[in-house]
């Protein structure tokens, strides 16, 4: 299991073949990988285009995601997994977060990938600030 | 009685501070903490964390305590307040694009 | 929209970068992206290692997949879907399939993803013979 | 009135046949085709197409028309017969390592 917070952009697909790489013992176990990449959107296209600042709280931002993690695999049949979360100011098309699910079997693998990608809206202590044509404002969060 | 707080996002910006240490003797719980760190009534949808985990306003704190404050949080994808023109906006985009 | 079976092994990472790659009008308009990879998996350590064979119905099977994900596009709320099945002889932890989904938010990339994978178990014309220690056999298709 | 027909997968093996052309005046559905072409009762869960989709048995049949027979399918996600001790050594697998 690997949590990870980066001011840096990142490549996705790198982060997963190193992981994987880094975990030679998951060969041949894992039949399912569910992945979930989070992006930042244009708000429209042309001028309007927005960059995305996040804030999180250091310390616990790790913990929180950490949790889930253990949460997920103590829920479902899972063998690994790994999530990557981005801060600090982003570009649209830049990845946000990443998150892979190792299983045997596909079940298990989408509902732990999706658990946590849930997770991110509810507990992880992360705060978008996002710029527009009319200014900055922080981002709401959704309605549950 | 020595308490950190720490405040995040808009919290930190309405109150132009990101950290206070609380020479606090008497302070029971997070609701306590908020009044005495900020003299201000308790925004709605506030949130608090004791020592980076999640925590209710009557959880009791005590000496050298890290106590947190933060907005609901709005992590992962992104989302816009302007949802309802993206919605449109994506589902124009669906049917012009040959999928 | 892309389906693509294909007889050697394949990188889905690659895949997944290169589709993107060839279609930068994607650029901001998605914020999630979600991902299934099926690999073989051994039957067991050591000496019990298994090879697959793929057999499919050439024509039928990419008509199936691309129907799925136009049901799938008309269901949801998604933006782009990439296929890739892999077919012939396998060795363990080669990928077999990848499904990859495009949408604007992560509730229909992930639903739209799980419908394509689970109609591979259903209605995609693949067959699939194992090799273990005791000889060749079909695999035996699950219980809905 | 000529019809191809293929086989696929277990069913093709047990036939020791992959395709034969039907000469076949008198066949009305996918049923007629089957036992015109392999002389045999149809096994359980046998599944058929025409013209690459999907078809019952009582789907007419016209000259020219491709008729297909094979197994229930099982693509995707690897699915070992030995299911149950697999999934337990996953189980294993998952607790062993420091997840």
């Amino acid at each position: 299991m690997k949590v990870q917070v980066t001011d840096a952009p990142f490549d996705p697909w790198r982060e997963i073949e190193s992981y994987r790489r880094e975990h030679p013992e998951l060969a041949g176990k894992y039949g399912a990988t569910a992945i979930f990449v989070g992006t930042l959107r244009e708000l429209s296209h042309g001028a309007q285009v927005s960059t995305m600042t996040l804030e999180h709280y250091p310390g616990m931002t790790e913990r929180e995601l950490e949790a889930t993690c253990r949460e997920a695999a103590g829920r479902w049949d899972i063998l690994d997994c790994l999530v990557l979360h981005r801060v600090g100011k982003l570009a649209p098309d830049e990845p946000i977060v990443l998150v892979a699910v190792w299983a045997a079997h596909r079940a298990p693998a989408f509902d732990a990938c999706r658990h946590v990608v849930e997770a991110l809206k509810s507990r992880v202590p992360f705060w978008k600030r996002e710029r527009t044509a009319s200014g900055e404002r922080w981002v709401e969060p959704e309605s549950p | 009685m020595s308490i950190t707080v720490r405040f995040f996002a808009s919290v930190r910006e309405r109150l132009g501070k990101a950290e206070v240490v609380l020479n606090a003797a008497g302070v029971r719980d997070v609701a306590d903490v908020w009044a005495r760190a900020t003299g201000e009534p308790r925004p709605a949808r506030l949130l608090a964390a004791v020592n980076l985990e999640h925590a209710g306003f009557d959880r009791p704190v005590r000496d050298g305590d890290e106590v947190a404050f933060f907005p609901p949080v709005t992590g992962g994808q992104t989302t816009f307040t302007t949802e309802n023109t993206e919605d449109t906006e994506a589902k124009e985009d669906n049917e012009k694009r040959p999928l």
